[in-house]
């Protein structure tokens, strides 16, 4: 196991992320899939610390900040989700399509 | 003193802006009188200054101004970020063109006095376009510069589409963002102008000392060059005239193609062809083949027309054709030609707007169609309508004559084919103008009289003071023609010496 | 850690804090108070007083705890996000009063007002980082309270439906960052600028490409470049128009903030390679804001699509070299600033008796000619006509831009003023020219409204010509 | 005793003058004190002329030329410089005495003439700057003042047939003369321009010393295509004679001048009989050296002249209109004079008889011609129309006009010792003597058909029954204002003959030539008899057809049952039909719809496409923009491609 793999791998996770964003409809999925690229991205930091990097404190550092903010992001994230399911009902993203040109 | 009077030329307008400003709109007489007793003033103060500058003509001036011999030369930084500096001065040929401003301005005042609309906003933009043109004849440092050219664009779009008529938004979008188009090629290479000078200074007495590098001249001079013809109206960029005319009321129509249209021409001389001589002599020639359009198609079109604004637009197309004619041949009298025809229309076509606005306000039709025998109930705004056409036409004894000849005779001297070419095809039209100025003149005031206009009334003072005013100026310049020649020439000599300085030969079309 | 006290500090604690109180404040008063807005009226205005009197150092700046950074750029900036706060607080203002109908638009003013202010802090962060970390940090603190301010109205369908596209795609542009954010730390093995930079001067490769592509992705989308711009129309129509004023200068100023300590900082070396990427990216992005905006008839749609545009704009002054970029950003920033809640103001006056559509602003000249005066100059200005302040600040960016030779971009840029001067007309022309079909109601300022609006006309048209704020910011950058 | 800078000075200023009083101040309002103004000082400026000549010929300084005064107008460039000065030498003083003399009777005439009309004052103001134009040409001291005048003539010639203004036919006729002169002053201009590039100076006297040997080798550039400098000084020279050619009405460019008889009679009389179609032949007499060092320009001016002569005769012998009758017959004398310049060039070598005959009968012509149309306007004013129907029989009630009408149509018709004989008898013989004896028969033709239809006219106006009831009811009298200058003037038709011949043939030679002059002609005594041979047959004819006993005047007025050939001469061979087709169809219709298409539809368009395009582009990104959030998201992604390709950065 090296660098590159760990690389790969996270690739590998941010593409999953991506192609789920696209094929979910439902905003709770899409949510989840960018917490996939998000922790792909921790990954990558992670690995780096592991292999590369002379200061390897400040890669988990970084990671483990990542995971707090992405926390209150998604909190806020659930929260106008839940405020829109009122109005809506429903989270199917394909009903957003009141603000327009 | 007179170097505080020079510069108060443009503060005034503003002043009166401002002490307009909290007076409610409802006093529409005292804020009339107010801008009224502006412009004479700076008239005056134009006139004084004017006869200064002749007056000083051969005597030293500080070493600053020189080559261009610039009196009342004031410099004084103004932006460090970019070394702008507030440069103003004024040498013969700007002065004229003051001159001409202040005439036309105050002219364009007068005119207006019962406008209808809110009337103190109308006034102020009056003003502030003086402002503008004022600083863009008096400027010698290109960003000063291009803030007073630019500044214009402000007030037009405002002026035709709130107080025009007929298509007002169409006519005053497209005078706007035609005029923008223009002023926007200028921007762009100002900069270039800039960087490529290396000296670090925007100053066109400073940058007329350095040759910018040839490769960046022959990209740059003909947008440069182009920017400017915009809105002088040089084929193809003519279309936005005559719909903005038409559209625009009678001040701004006099304004627009008595002094704004001038602007282009007086930018091209003095700054593109004099920073850029190089290119100049080699594309100019070149560009004199668009003048075939404006010199030569520009007086047929009018003849179709009926409206009397879109055929006084495309005469002014016509004749601004000759500035550049005059430009483009590169030969002192050509240049000086130029010049005075600048000055010359800049009084014809305020005179043709003035005397159509005033007519316009009576018959409320600019359809020459439905016109007929005005002339018997006002013969004074008739009267003054046939000059103004008669100096159209080039009659000697009014400065169109002059003008036109001193360029005809200029443009000759330049042996390069096309301008050959052009030159004799613009001495043949001169027909074709007298037949679209006298077809105009006869359908509108001569033959029988509509039984509509039996009511009307000929001009009251205040417009006939106008006529004659405008008349004055056209004839002084027709009969003596000997010293105004004299203060361009000066003024013009160092920018020939700067053309004639540059090695490369006039390439012949 | 330094010997003398950290005066250059305070501005920034007071403002950490400065929620908490104006929040705080709110148990202890009852709910029609105005005790919550007097302090932050007082707090916002003290703190840009201190702001003004940090002496601009030059260079490195003044470190606190060794990675927060005091420098020129950072105090400008800090001034710049501050005026920011305090418009959009004084613009908020009126939708938390009982408006004609009885009952205020919006709710909970000491929350709203807090969270601008933790937005500000987030700018705040951005220009005083140097290290990734704080970086993102401060890009995030910036950001996750705009998303709160846009879903404010529970009671809008639309603001809820902007905020959930304004967050899921904010959330994967934040992905993007720090995607970038990896590549780079991987490349450098270390998150500190200077090392970074050091890194960078040592050679480049593949890595720091990828990152430095995913950066200027992920920034693109708070600067609304093409073509992450997609959420600005819809978000800034669905949003409060407060927080559509505060969207469009706060976060856009972080994040070109952001790009500016980027570029300038740790990617300063590769600056000439990355120049073509700016310029693309500058280019296409002001010539599609300025189609976008051709045809629009809803206000804050319009201003959503010049303000991309403008962003534009922006990105030309990054090409230059440090000092004339900055130069160039921190003044149009200003003048951006000044000139947008200019007409924000305007709007919300208009909208809250008509909708915010241009239809409504018909008549404006013979109802109200001096708010339609004040109308056309912010229009102008923004559509950079001299002698007013958005021309100069314009120029200041083309200036930088042409000063390494982009004269073709310049030429471009300077073109498509064309194009925006068009459809600013046509606001112009509706509240100018278009009669009134039917009876007007009428308009209702109050002082604030009023003196703030005079306020900022005359700032509009002063601070152009007047060379005293562009020459400051010009010595702090030269001294 | 005043010199005679100042009596310059006075010629040209004192009907300045009137113009400026009469049009700014009198005007309208006063239209006694106007007249009063004009008679004044135009009588003084004929005095003055007068007293010039007098001094001029009696000194032994004539027949060289003076210069009394010169002002600097325009400096172009070194010695290019436009002038403003007063030339005198036999020809210009002679046309100086002319042209004052006849405005001073011309607007004796008008007080009588204009006494109903309201806008008196506007006519002799007019009047007066007609006159400062007219004189200012004449003294030209180079082709630029030259041009100046023209112009000034020219407009004011406008103005006094559109004088009528609400007479749409006076309205059109006068556009139609400006419009005709002016094209072609743009030729006369442009050969101005060509000349002065090529010798560097407006100065008659440099153009006249040129001889073309020293232009062969430099070559100019016309654009089109390229010419040594001595080929384009013919050029010029023809050009510039394309002036004088529109301005003397020659054929083609003639029909203006008929149509301009729409205007009051006075102005027919001086300007378009007397002083100003002269101009024309005036341009070529006073550049004739330059003309006749100029390859065969003068051979194309005796052709066009000649042509124009019978071509006129033939037509006026068939109209009823009075004032056209006049007008085609001044046409065919300025075909006279035209010729006669055109005859000295015979191969390489010039007589100056033709010269000195032209000239000469310009003089004489003046005074004969300018009464005839102020007879006609008297008739006009009594019998209120112009046609020749109703007239006659007018002998008993106008006794002095008629005898003073015999006057000058028997001088007109060449008959001696009139002064019409001695001048046409000059013409003729130059034609032979320049051995063009086609023309010399064509001219012997002309002069019998002059005596015809002068004649005509004669006898149907004033012989035979009346044909207008107010005449038998005998309304008809002389009008003294109007009948003085008839009076006056039919002297110098009677007598101007035998004095001038002295002195014209003294001074009257055209200057130095370079080109071999003739020095020993042939003198045909003949010619005289035959002349006036012809003259009197023509006359017997006249008679026999109109006034004889046993004429059938109504058949002789009636034109509808006709033969062709008679129906196509009486309708002018339907020159102003081509004419009008020609403007309307070919220049409005052609070339101006052209150009207006070209902005209208062309540049418009081209506008409108590109202004659609952007707003195209601009719906392209606005359709993007469907509030679809999967593909907002999708454009996150896609641009992270596009910039990874597009980027140009080093992957």
């Amino acid at each position: 196991m090296n660098l590159l793999n760990c690389l790969i791998l996270a690739f590998l996770l941010f593409g999953i992320g991506v192609w789920g964003l696209m094929r979910r409809r439902h905003l709770i999925g899409m949510l989840i899939s960018i917490e996939l690229m998000l922790n792909a991205a921790n990954i990558n930091f992670i690995s780096f610390a592991y292999f590369t990097a002379h200061d390897a404190t400040a890669g988990a550092l970084f990671s483990i900040f990542v995971i707090a903010v992405t926390a209150c992001e998604m909190a806020i994230a659930l929260a106008i989700i839940v405020t829109m399911y009122r109005r809506h009902k429903s989270l199917d993203a394909d009903q957003l399509r009141d603000l327009h040109d | 003193m007179e170097t505080i009077l020079f510069n108060a030329i443009w503060v005034i307008p503003l002043l009166t802006v401002l002490v307009c400003a909290p007076i409610s709109a409802t006093h529409s007489k005292i804020l009339k009188s107010l801008h009224a007793a502006s412009a004479t003033v700076v008239l005056i103060a134009v006139c004084f200054l004017t006869y200064r500058v002749y007056a000083l003509s051969g005597t030293p001036v500080d070493k600053a101004a020189d080559p261009l011999m610039l009196r009342f030369f004031t410099d004084i930084p103004w932006l460090d970020v970019f070394k702008a500096h507030y440069t103003v001065g004024a040498d013969g040929l700007n002065m004229l063109l003051l001159a001409l401003t202040a005439f036309i301005v105050w002219a364009g005042v007068l005119v207006s006095w019962n406008i209808k609309g809110n009337q103190k906003v109308f006034f102020a933009l009056i003003q502030l376009l003086a402002t503008s043109v004022y600083g863009v004849y008096m400027s010698f440092d290109l960003v000063l510069f291009f803030v007073f050219y630019e500044m214009e664009a402000l007030c037009m779009y405002l002026m035709i589409a709130c107080y025009g008529s007929g298509r007002r938004d169409y006519g005053g979008k497209k005078l706007t963002l035609t005029l923008a188009f223009g002023s926007s090629m200028i921007l762009a290479t100002l900069f270039g102008i800039y960087f490529e000078g290396g000296i670090s200074s925007w100053s066109i007495v400073e940058l007329s000392k350095v040759t910018l590098p040839m490769d960046f001249q022959m990209w740059a001079f003909p947008l440069m060059f182009m920017g400017f013809a915009v809105s002088s109206s040089l084929f193809p960029f003519h279309f936005w005239s005559p719909d903005g005319h038409s559209a625009a009321p009678t001040a701004v129509s006099m304004l627009a193609a008595g002094v704004m249209m001038k602007m282009g021409a007086y930018g091209c001389l003095r700054v593109a062809m004099f920073l850029m001589p190089e290119a100049a002599k080699i594309w100019l020639p070149y560009v004199v083949a668009l003048l075939i359009f404006n010199v030569v198609l520009g007086p047929f079109i009018a003849i179709r027309h009926k409206d009397l604004k879109y055929i006084t637009a495309y005469s002014s197309i016509s004749h601004l054709g000759l500035i550049f004619l005059g430009l483009a041949a590169l030969t002192p009298i050509g240049l000086r030609g130029a010049s005075l025809q600048m000055i010359s229309h800049g009084f014809l076509t305020g005179l043709f707007f003035a005397t159509i606005g005033m007519i316009y306000e009576r018959t409320h039709t600019r359809d020459i169609t439905e016109m007929g025998g005005i002339m018997r109930k006002m013969p004074f705004l008739g009267v003054g309508f046939v000059i103004a056409g008669f100096a159209g036409l080039g009659l000697p004894g009014f400065s169109g004559f002059i003008a036109e000849s001193t360029i005809f005779i200029g443009a000759f001297q330049q042996d390069s084919t096309l301008t050959r070419i052009v030159t004799i095809l613009a001495i043949l039209s001169i027909t074709t103008t007298a037949v679209y100025i006298l077809q105009t003149a006869n359908r509108m005031l001569h033959g029988p009289l509509p039984q509509k206009y039996e009511s009307l009334t000929d001009g009251c003072f205040r417009e006939k003071l106008v006529i004659v005013v405008l008349v004055a100026c056209l004839l002084f310049i027709g009969v003596c023609p000997g010293w105004i020649s004299e203060i361009l020439d000066q003024s013009i000599a160092p920018i020939f010496a700067k053309i004639a300085a540059s090695s490369i030969p006039v390439v012949g079309g | 850690m330094s010997q003398y006290i950290p005066n250059f500090i305070i501005p920034d604690a007071l403002l950490l804090l400065f929620p908490f109180i104006v929040i705080g404040s709110r148990l202890f008063c009852d709910y029609k108070s105005k005790i919550p807005w007097r302090i932050a009226n007082f707090g916002f205005i003290a703190i840009f007083i201190l702001l003004n009197l940090i002496p601009l150092a030059s260079g490195e700046g003044r470190f606190f705890i060794s990675n927060w950074r005091v420098d020129d750029f950072g105090v400008l900036m800090r001034e710049v996000l501050m005026v920011s706060a305090i418009l959009g607080m004084w613009l908020s203002k009126d939708y938390f009063e009982h408006g004609a109908d009885g009952k205020p638009q919006m709710h909970q003013i000491a929350e709203f007002i807090g969270a601008i202010a933790f937005a500000t802090f987030g700018g705040f962060t951005v220009v005083s980082a140097c290290d990734l970390l704080t970086f993102f940090l401060g890009l995030e603190i910036a950001t996750i309270p705009m998303y709160a301010l846009t879903a404010w109205n529970k009671q809008d369908q639309m603001g809820s439906e902007a905020a959930t596209k304004y967050i899921l795609m904010g959330s994967v542009a934040t992905a993007f960052e720090l995607f970038g954010f990896s590549y780079l730390y991987g490349f450098a093995g270390s998150l500190h600028f200077n090392e970074i930079q050091h890194a960078i001067t040592n050679g480049t490769s593949p890595l720091l490409w990828l990152s430095v592509l995913f950066l200027f992705c992920g920034i693109g989308f708070k600067l609304t470049l093409f073509p992450f711009y997609t959420w600005a129309p819809d978000v800034y129509e669905g949003a409060p128009t407060p927080v559509t004023a505060v969207l469009s200068v706060t976060s856009k100023a972080t994040a070109i903030a952001f790009l500016v300590v980027l570029v300038y900082g740790p990617l300063a070396p590769i600056q000439q390679q990355i120049a073509p990427l700016i310029a693309l990216l500058a280019g296409v992005t002001l010539f599609v804001g300025n189609l976008g905006a051709l045809k629009q008839s809803r206000l804050r749609r319009f201003m959503a699509y010049s303000s991309i545009a403008q962003a534009g704009y922006i990105m030309v002054a990054l090409l230059g070299p440090a000092t004339m970029g900055k130069t160039a950003i921190v003044y149009y920033l200003f003048v951006y600033a000044v000139s947008n809640y200019l007409a924000f103001f305007i709007f919300g006056i208009i909208g809250h008796h008509r909708e915010e559509t241009f239809a409504s602003l018909r008549g404006l000249s013979k109802q109200n000619p001096s708010l339609a005066i004040a109308l056309a100059i912010s229009m102008f200005s923004l559509a950079g006509i001299p002698p007013l302040a958005g021309f100069f600040g314009k120029f200041h960016l083309f200036f930088s831009g042409a000063s390494t030779g982009h004269y073709v971009l310049v030429a471009f840029a300077v073109l498509n003023n064309v194009l925006a001067l068009f459809y600013y007309l046509q606001l112009i022309k509706s509240a100018w020219v278009d009669e009134p079909d039917g009876h007007l109601t009428p308009l209702r300022l109050t002082k604030r409204q009023r003196g703030v609006v005079i306020l900022l006309s005359i700032a509009v048209v002063v601070i152009g010509f007047m060379p005293f704020l562009s020459d400051n910011i010009f010595a702090g950058f030269n001294l | 005793m005043i010199n005679d800078v100042t009596l310059g000075y006075l010629i040209l200023l004192l009907p300045l003058f009137t113009f400026v009083v009469n049009g700014l101040f009198l005007g309208n309002k006063c239209a006694k004190a106007a007249a009063a103004l004009a008679v004044v000082c135009n009588g003084l400026a004929a005095a003055s002329a007068i007293l010039l000549a007098t001094d001029y010929f009696c000194s032994d300084y004539a027949p060289q030329k003076a210069i009394l005064f010169e002002y600097v107008f325009i400096p172009f460039a070194g010695e290019l410089i436009a002038k403003i000065g007063m030339l005198i030498d036999p020809l210009s003083t002679m046309m100086l005495v002319v042209v004052t003399f006849i405005s001073f009777m011309v607007n004796i005439y008008s007080i009588g003439y204009m006494r109903e009309d309201r806008a008196a004052g506007r006519f002799f103001s007019l009047l007066s700057l007609f006159s400062f134009s007219m004189l200012g040409l004449v003294v030209a001291t180079n082709l630029f003042q030259m041009f100046i005048f023209w112009e000034l003539v020219g407009v004011s010639s406008y103005l006094l047939i559109g004088f009528w203004y609400h007479k749409p036919s006076a309205v059109s006729a006068s556009k139609q003369a400006f419009i005709l002169t002016r094209f072609a002053d743009s030729f006369f201009l442009l050969g101005i321009v060509l000349v002065s590039y090529v010798v560097g100076s407006f100065d008659f006297s440099t153009i006249n010393d040129l001889s073309l040997s020293a232009f062969k080798a430099t070559s100019v550039n016309l654009g089109i295509c390229s010419m040594s400098a001595a080929d384009a000084l013919i050029l010029g020279s023809v050009l510039i004679f394309t002036g004088g050619w529109g301005k003397s009405a020659m054929f083609p460019m003639h029909i203006w001048l008929p149509n301009a008889m729409e205007g009051p009679t006075p102005v027919s009389s001086i300007i378009h009989s007397a002083t100003m179609v002269v101009a024309g032949v005036y341009l070529v007499a006073r550049l004739f050296p330059f003309m006749a060092a100029c390859g065969n320009t003068l051979t194309l001016i005796m052709w066009v002249g000649a042509f124009t002569m019978v071509f006129a005769a033939v037509i006026a012998c068939t109209q009823k209109d009075i004032k056209r009758i006049l007008a085609y017959s001044t046409l065919s004398q300025l075909g006279y004079m035209m010729f006669a310049l055109g005859a000295c060039k015979m191969g390489q070598v010039v007589a100056v008889t033709g010269w000195t005959a032209s000239t000469f009968h310009i003089f004489t012509h003046a005074f004969f011609k300018c009464s005839l149309f102020l007879i006609a306007g008297s008739l006009i004013h009594q019998v209120h129309t112009n046609d020749l129907d109703a007239m006659g029989g007018l002998r008993k009630k106008m006794p002095l006009t008629y005898i003073c009408t015999l006057i000058s149509i028997l001088a007109i018709s060449g008959i001696p010792p009139f002064s019409g004989f001695f001048s046409k008898d000059e013409i003729i013989l130059a034609a032979f003597q320049g051995h063009h004896y086609a023309v010399f028969g064509l001219a012997l033709l002309t002069s019998g058909l002059t005596t015809f239809y002068m004649f005509r006219l004669f006898f149907l106006a004033f012989h035979g029954e009346p044909r207008h009831e107010g005449v038998r009811a005998g309304h008809v009298h002389e009008d003294f204002a109007m009948t003085l200058p008839i009076v006056i003037l039919a002297v110098p038709a009677l007598l101007s003959g035998l004095l001038g011949k002295g002195i014209f043939e003294k001074f009257f030679t055209p200057g130095k030539l370079h080109v071999p002059q003739l020095l020993k002609l042939a003198h045909a005594e003949w010619i005289p008899y035959t002349a006036v041979g012809v003259a009197i047959l023509a006359l017997l004819i006249a008679w026999f057809l109109y006034a004889s006993p046993k004429a059938k005047i109504a058949r002789a007025l009636d034109e509808t049952n006709r033969s062709g050939l008679y129906k196509v001469i009486y309708h002018k061979f339907y020159f102003d039909e081509m004419y009008y087709t020609v403007v309307r169809q070919f220049i409005f219709g052609g070339v101006a719809r052209v150009s207006r298409f070209i902005q209208d539809y062309i540049v418009e368009g081209i506008l409108a496409f590109v202004i659609w395009f952007v707003h195209k582009l601009g719906d392209l990104v606005r359709t993007a923009q469907a509030g679809y959030l999967p593909f907002y998201l999708g454009t996150l992604i896609v641009g992270v491609l596009i910039w990874r390709f597009f980027g140009q950065l080093p992957l």
